[in-house]
C-alpha cells in the first residue's frame, strides 16, 4: 500500500477516479488494455475513459463494433492469451447479450478444464437508475450476477474503490466483474494523487452505530449514509456497512455488526425478489438467526422496468427517505 | 440507385411537409432538454429525414413499424400525433407509451409501432416474428424494420436476416447508415462496409439509396414493399445518410470532423428537396413559409399539450408489469 | 376442468405427458405453433416433439436454425402479432443467448409501452442435471430467471403439470417460461386420458405432514417426498410443498403450512447463493418470523459448474439423503 | 479446390496412422457408452477425421486450437495422449480435464487446446481473443477454430468472423460442414448455404475443400496457416464432411436416408486414403494391419489407463472454481 498520508489530495469525480484506475492499470502493466464500445475517439459512452486513447494509443484503448458477444468472448481469449484485458460494458443491460460467453465460459473454464486454466478477465458494467433512461438502460443486474459461481463480483461506491479495485482485480487470477454506478459518476470528493490498490475481500462499515446494522453497497451506500443520518435525529444509532464485494460475500463483518445491533435493513437496487437482500437475510438467518431480534427488512427495487418519469423513477429505487422508514420500522418492531 | 422520378406537386409537398415537421419537432425537442424538460438520452434525427419520410409513404396502416431509439421521425412520418409523441417525452401520462418510456421507447397500437427499441439490434428479431406472424395468418402484411449501421455488426443481425430469408418472411430491412455508430465511424466496426454485400449473403435483395433524396428513398422502398408484400421474401435497403448533430445529448463529437459534417449539411434533405420542389413544382418562398409555420404550430401546439399533461400516479407504478387477466390481448 | 373422473387412465411418461399438452394446444388453437431447434425433424432433442411433425406439419412444428437470440425474438414478435408461439429452448443453458431478448423485450413491452402491447408468448426449456451432460448443460436457472418482473415462470413436476401448465401458459397474456427438469422425462405415472390445463396460480401441498414443511418444486420434489419417508421412519411428519410456479411466489400456502409446522427447508436445485431459496427464506422471514422456530435450512446445488462424473454430480445437487438430514436438523435445532 | 498433392509414402502413413487412431478409438467409444463406462452426451466424430488429421498438421506446439463437443478427433491429432482423453470420458481425475468435462469438454494446456465447448458457436470468440493476444503480443502464432454448419446461423458467428476480419486476426477458421447440424439440413437452416460466401461477406478469404480427402485438407490447412502467420487476417476454410454415425447417442436419425449414409459412406476418408497409398506409396495389406493393429493397442492401452483411473475425491467438489490466489496463473 502506498503511504496515503504524504500524497497529496486531489479533488475529482467517481469518473475521474475511475479513469485514474484504468490509467495506472495500463501504466504498470503492458498486458492490460480497455476493449468496448466507443472506449476510445467517443471517450466512453459516460467519458471515463476521454483522453486514453490520445495517451496509449488504439491498440490499447480499442474501440470495437456493437458486439457484446464477441468482444467479451474475445476478452476470455485474451485472458487465456496471456493479456489482463479491461472489457467495458456499457449498460448492464447490454450485458445480457455477452452472458453466453460470461456465464458459459468465463465463469465456467477454469473448473471445466480441471484447473488447468484461468481467465483473468476484468469486465466494467455501468449499472443503476437514476438518469431517466428507462426500462433497457437502466436495471442493477450486479446481485443477479453474484449468482454465478467462477465469478468474482465487485460495486465500488466510493472515489477509493473505483479507482483501487481495479488495479487488485486485474491482479485476480479469475473473472471479476466490477459495477460502476451511474449515478456515482459526478460524485466529488477528494482522494490521495497516490491512493493505490485496495483490497476486494472484506466489506467496509462506513458509518459506525448500535441500534441497526444497514447492509448496502453501490448506489445505495450514500442514500443509506444519508438514511442514518435522519434516523439520528430521532435518536437511532445506525451502522451502515459497504458489501463492496457481492460475490463472494464478506459475511463476517456483517454478523459481527449484527451480533451488536440485532436489526437488519438491506438496502439494494436490485428488483426485490431475488435480490441480493434475499441471500443476505437468508445468510443471517443461516448465522446468525437467534441474534435477530427483528425480521430483516429490505429496501429494494420495485418490481418493474424502470420507467421514464422522474418521479416514477424516484419511487421505484430505494431513497433515503424509504431507507430511513425501514430503519424506524426494524428498530420498533421487537424491541428487546 | 434508380432515377429521380419525377414530383408529383401536391405530394411534393407533402413530403416536405412532413420533413419539415420532424426537423422543427426535433429542434424543440433539443432546447426542451437543455431546459430540462425533456431527459434521459435524447437522439435526433436531424438530417435523416428523407430516409422515414420516404419510406413510410410505401407503408399502408396494416403495416407494422420497428424502429430504435432514434425514432421520432419515424413516428411523426407514422402519423403517432405530435402531441402524444411530446407529451411522451415530456413523461407525461397522455404520451403514447404513458410516459413511461420517454424517447427511446415510443410505441403506439393504433399506427402498429412496435418501438422504440434501445437495444442495438433487439428490434430485427421483434421484427421477423411479427413477419411471421402475418405469413402464417396469409395476411398481405409488410413489416418494415428500421435500425444502423451500429446494428450491422450485432449477432441478431445475422440470425433475424437469416431467418427472414430462410422463411421467406415479409419483412423490409431498412439499414439506416450515416457512418457511425456514436464515435465508431463504420470503417473501425465492419470489416466489409459495403452492408449490402451482407444481406445478399443471406441471398436478400438488396439496393443502395441515397438516403439524402426523399423521393428516391420512397421510390426504391415502394418497389420494395411491392416485392415483399408480393411473397418474395425479404428486402434490404441501405439508405445513405448522416445524422447532423451530435449522437445524444451527450457527445463531445470528438470523433469526426466539422468539416465533414459541413460538407453533408450542404445535402440537407429538407433544403435540396424544397429547392428542387422550387425548380420543378413551383414551389414558392410563401408556400414554404406556410408549411413551415404550420410545422411550428404543430410542435407549438404539441408542446402546451406535453406542458399541460398529467403524471402518472405513483401508485400505478407496477401496474402493466402483467396484463389483468380480464384483459382480452388485442393486437394482431 | 374437465370430468377427470369419467376418463380412462393412461399410463404415461412425464415426456409422453409434455408432448400431449403441445398437441392438444396444438388442436384447440390454430395460433398456436411450436418452434425451437430440432424440433420436427429429429422429433427434439428430449424426443419430446416426436410425431408431432407428421401430424402438424412443418409451418406449426417449424425448425429453426441454430439462432437463439432470433427465433426467441421471433417468438416475442409472432406474440404481438396475434399468434401464440411455444418456443423451445433446448438447454436453459443456451437461453444466455437470447436473454436480451427475454429480459429486455419480452419481460418489458408491456409496461414500457404503457399497458398497449402484450406479449402471450410461452418459452419451454429444460433444465437440471442427473445425466452427467456438465458445465454448459446441467444447470438450473429458472430460480434466477423468476428474479425478473414481467415473466411468469413454472416448473411442472408432475405429468399433470407438465400436460396441464402449458394450456394454462398459453392462455395467460405475458410470457410465461416453462422449465421441464431432464431427470422427470422418463418418469412413469398414471394420467387420466383428457386430463386438462392446471392452474399455474397456487403452489400444491403434495405430502401432508406436521413437523417440518419442505418447500420445493420441479427436479427436486421427487426427492424431497423421498426424504420425507426417511424421516418418517424417524418419527418425523414432513410436508412437501410443491412451488410449481417460481414466479410469481405463492406464500400463502407456505406460510400457512408454516403457521403449523414452525419449521422449514428448502430444496432447490439452483446454486446456493442467491437461488430461489434465499428468497422463499427471506419471505418467511418478512412474513413469518415469529412463527419460524429455528432458521430455515436450505439444501442447493453447491457453488461449481456441474461436473460430469457421477458421483460428483449426484454431491453436486441436492439428493433425498441430503434434503432428509436437513430436516432431521430443523427438527433437532430449536425444538420447542 | 486446388489438385491433391502428391503422396509422400511415410507422411501418408502418418496420416493413415492418425486418422486410424481415431476411428478405433472412437468405435471403442461407442461401445463404452453402450456398456455404461462413457455417459452424458458424446458426438462421435466417425466419417470426419480427414478434416483434424489434414488441419493439424499445418500447426506447430505453439499454436492454438478450440473445437467443440465433437473433439475426439482434434483432441487426438493435436497430439492430446489417448490416455488421457479416455479417462477424461470415464470422468477419471487422471483425464486431461481432470474427468470433470467428460466427453465434450476436453482441455489440455501442454498442447494449447483451449475446449472442446459444447455451445454451439461459443467457441469463435475465444479465439478471437486468443488470436488478439498474439496480436498484441507480436506472437507468429495462429488459433485454429473448429465449428460446424450449424454454427454459421449463430450471432457469434457473425460477431467472431467481423471481429477477426476488422482487426486482422491470426485466426483459422474450420468449418466442418457435416450438412447437418442434429437433424437440420443445412438448406433448413441457412438462406445462403454456400458458407464460404459468408466469410467473403466479411472479406476474409475462403476456400471449400473436400473434408473427405485428407491431403486436400492439409493442403488447404498450410496454405492458410501460412497466410495467417504471415500476417495477412484470418482464413476461412469450409471443410465438406459428413459424420457416419448419428448425430449423439440419443439420435435415431429420423431426419436422413441411409441411402445417402451409404453413398457418403463410399467416401469413407480411411478407405480412399488407404487405396490410394497401395496405389501410389506401396501401401501393403500387412503394412495396413499393422498400422491399424497399433491403433487398437493404444486404444486398448487407453482403456486400460481409464478403467485403473481413480475418482476425484468428492471433498474437492468445488476445488477450482476458483483460482487459489498464490498460484500463477500460467498459460499464455
Ligand atoms: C446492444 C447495445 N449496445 C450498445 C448500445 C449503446 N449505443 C446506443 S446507440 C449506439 C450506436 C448505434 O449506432 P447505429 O446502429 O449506427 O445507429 P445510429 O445511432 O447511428 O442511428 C450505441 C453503441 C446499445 N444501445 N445497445
Ligand atoms: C447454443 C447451442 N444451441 C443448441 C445446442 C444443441 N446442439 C448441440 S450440437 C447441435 C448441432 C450443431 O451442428 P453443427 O454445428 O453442424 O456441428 P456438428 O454436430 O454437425 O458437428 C445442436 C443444435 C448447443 N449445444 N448449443
Ligand atoms: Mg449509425
Ligand atoms: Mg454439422
Amino acid at each position: 500500500m502506498p503511504d496515503v498520508a504524504a500524497s497529496p489530495i486531489v479533488r475529482m469525480t467517481y469518473r475521474d477516479a475511475s479513469r485514474a484506475g484504468i490509467r495506472e492499470a495500463l501504466l504498470r502493466d503492458p498486458r492490460v488494455f480497455l476493449m468496448g464500445e466507443d472506449v476510445g475517439r467517443y471517450g466512453g459512452a459516460y467519458a471515463v475513459s476521454k483522453g486514453l486513447l490520445a495517451e496509449f494509443g488504439p491498440e490499447r484503448i480499442r474501440d470495437t463494433p456493437l458486439s457484446e458477444s464477441a468482444f467479451v468472448g474475445a476478452g476470455i481469449g485474451a485472458a487465456l492469451g496471456g493479456m489482463r484485458p479491461i472489457v467495458e460494458v456499457m449498460t448492464v443491460n447490454f450485458s445480457l447479450l455477452a452472458l453466453d460467453q460470461i456465464v458459459n465460459n468465463a465463469a465456467t473454464i477454469r473448473h471445466m478444464s480441471g484447473g488447468q486454466f484461468s481467465v483473468p478477465l476484468v469486465i466494467r458494467m455501468v449499472t443503476g437508475a437514476g438518469r431517466q433512461l428507462a426500462a433497457q438502460h437502466a436495471h442493477s443486474l450486479e446481485g443477479w450476477y453474484a449468482h454465478i459461481p467462477g465469478l468474482r463480483i465487485v460495486a465500488p461506491a466510493t472515489l477509493e474503490d473505483v479507482r483501487g479495485m481495479l488495479w487488485t482485480a486485474l491482479e485476480d487470477p479469475d473473472p471479476v466483474l466490477i459495477f460502476e454506478h451511474q449515478g456515482l459518476y459526478n460524485m466529488e470528493g477528494d482522494l490521495a494523487a497516490n491512493a493505490g490498490p485496495v483490497d476486494i475481500d472484506r466489506a467496509a462499515v462506513r458509518r459506525r452505530g448500535d441500534d441497526v446494522t444497514v447492509v448496502t453497497y453501490g448506489g445505495s451506500l450514500f442514500k443509506s449514509l444519508q438514511a442514518a443520518e435522519m434516523a439520528m435525529a430521532e435518536g437511532i444509532s445506525a451502522e451502515v456497512i459497504d458489501l463492496r464485494t457481492l460475490r463472494p460475500l464478506d459475511m463476517e463483518t456483517v454478523v459481527a455488526s449484527v451480533r451488536r445491533t440485532h436489526r437488519v435493513v438491506v438496502a439494494d437496487e436490485g428488483w426485490r425478489s431475488g435480490s441480493l437482500s434475499a441471500e443476505i437475510t437468508t445468510r443471517l438467518v443461516e448465522q446468525a438467526f437467534y441474534d435477530l431480534d427483528a425480521p430483516v427488512a429490505r429496501v429494494c427495487t420495485e418490481e418493474v422496468p424502470i420507467p421514464y418519469p422522474k418521479h416514477l423513477e424516484d419511487a421505484a429505487v430505494p431513497q433515503p427517505a424509504t431507507i430511513r422508514a425501514a430503519i424506524q420500522r426494524v428498530v420498533a418492531a421487537g424491541a428487546r | 440507385m434508380s432515377e429521380p422520378a419525377v414530383v408529383d406537386p401536391q405530394h411534393g409537398r407533402h413530403l416536405l411537409a412532413e420533413m419539415l415537421r420532424i426537423r422543427r419537432f426535433e429542434e424543440r425537442c433539443a432546447e426542451l432538454y437543455s431546459a430540462g424538460h425533456i431527459r434521459g438520452f435524447l437522439h435526433l434525427y436531424i438530417g435523416e429525414e428523407a430516409v422515414a419520410v420516404g419510406a413510410m409513404q410505401a407503408l399502408t396502416p396494416d403495416d407494422a413499424i420497428v424502429a430504435t431509439y432514434r425514432e421520432h421521425g419515424h413516428a411523426l412520418a407514422r402519423g403517432i400525433p405530435a402531441t402524444a409523441l411530446m407529451a411522451e417525452m415530456f413523461g407525461k401520462q397522455e404520451g403514447c407509451s404513458r410516459g413511461r418510456g420517454g424517447s427511446m421507447h415510443v410505441f403506439d397500437a393504433a399506427t402498429r409501432f412496435y418501438g422504440g427499441n434501445a437495444i442495438v439490434g433487439g428490434g430485427l428479431p421483434v421484427a421477423v416474428g411479427l413477419a411471421l406472424a402475418d405469413r402464417m395468418s396469409n395476411r398481405p402484411r409488410v413489416t418494415a424494420c428500421f435500425f444502423g449501421d451500429g446494428a450491422v455488426a450485432e449477432g441478431e443481425f445475422h440470425e433475424s436476416l437469416n431467418l427472414a430469408a430462410l422463411w421467406r418472411l415479409p419483412v423490409l430491412f431498412l439499414c439506416e447508415n450515416n457512418l457511425y455508430a456514436m464515435g465508431t465511424r463504420i470503417e473501425r466496426a465492419l470489416a466489409e462496409t459495403d452492408i449490402v454485400m451482407k444481406a445478399r449473403s443471406y441471398r436478400i435483395p438488396a439496393d443502395v439509396v441515397d438516403g439524402m433524396d426523399v423521393l428516391a428513398v420512397e421510390d426504391a422502398a415502394r418497389r420494395a414493399v411491392a416485392a415483399v408484400r408480393r411473397g418474395d421474401g425479404p428486402m434490404f435497403l441501405e439508405l445513405q445518410t448522416y445524422r447532423f448533430r451530435a449522437h445524444s445529448m451527450f457527445d463531445a463529437e470528438l470523433y469526426r470532423d466539422k468539416a465533414e459534417v459541413e460538407q453533408w449539411k450542404q445535402r440537407d434533405p429538407i433544403a435540396i428537396f424544397a429547392a428542387r420542389l422550387t425548380r420543378e413544382a413551383g414551389l414558392t418562398a410563401g408556400e414554404y413559409q406556410e408549411i413551415d409555420a404550420h410545422a411550428l404550430r404543430e410542435v407549438q401546439e404539441a408542446v402546451a399539450f406535453a406542458e399541460a399533461g398529467t403524471w402518472e400516479p405513483v401508485d400505478e407504478l407496477t401496474t402493466d408489469v402483467y396484463t389483468p387477466r380480464m384483459e382480452e390481448v388485442r393486437h394482431a
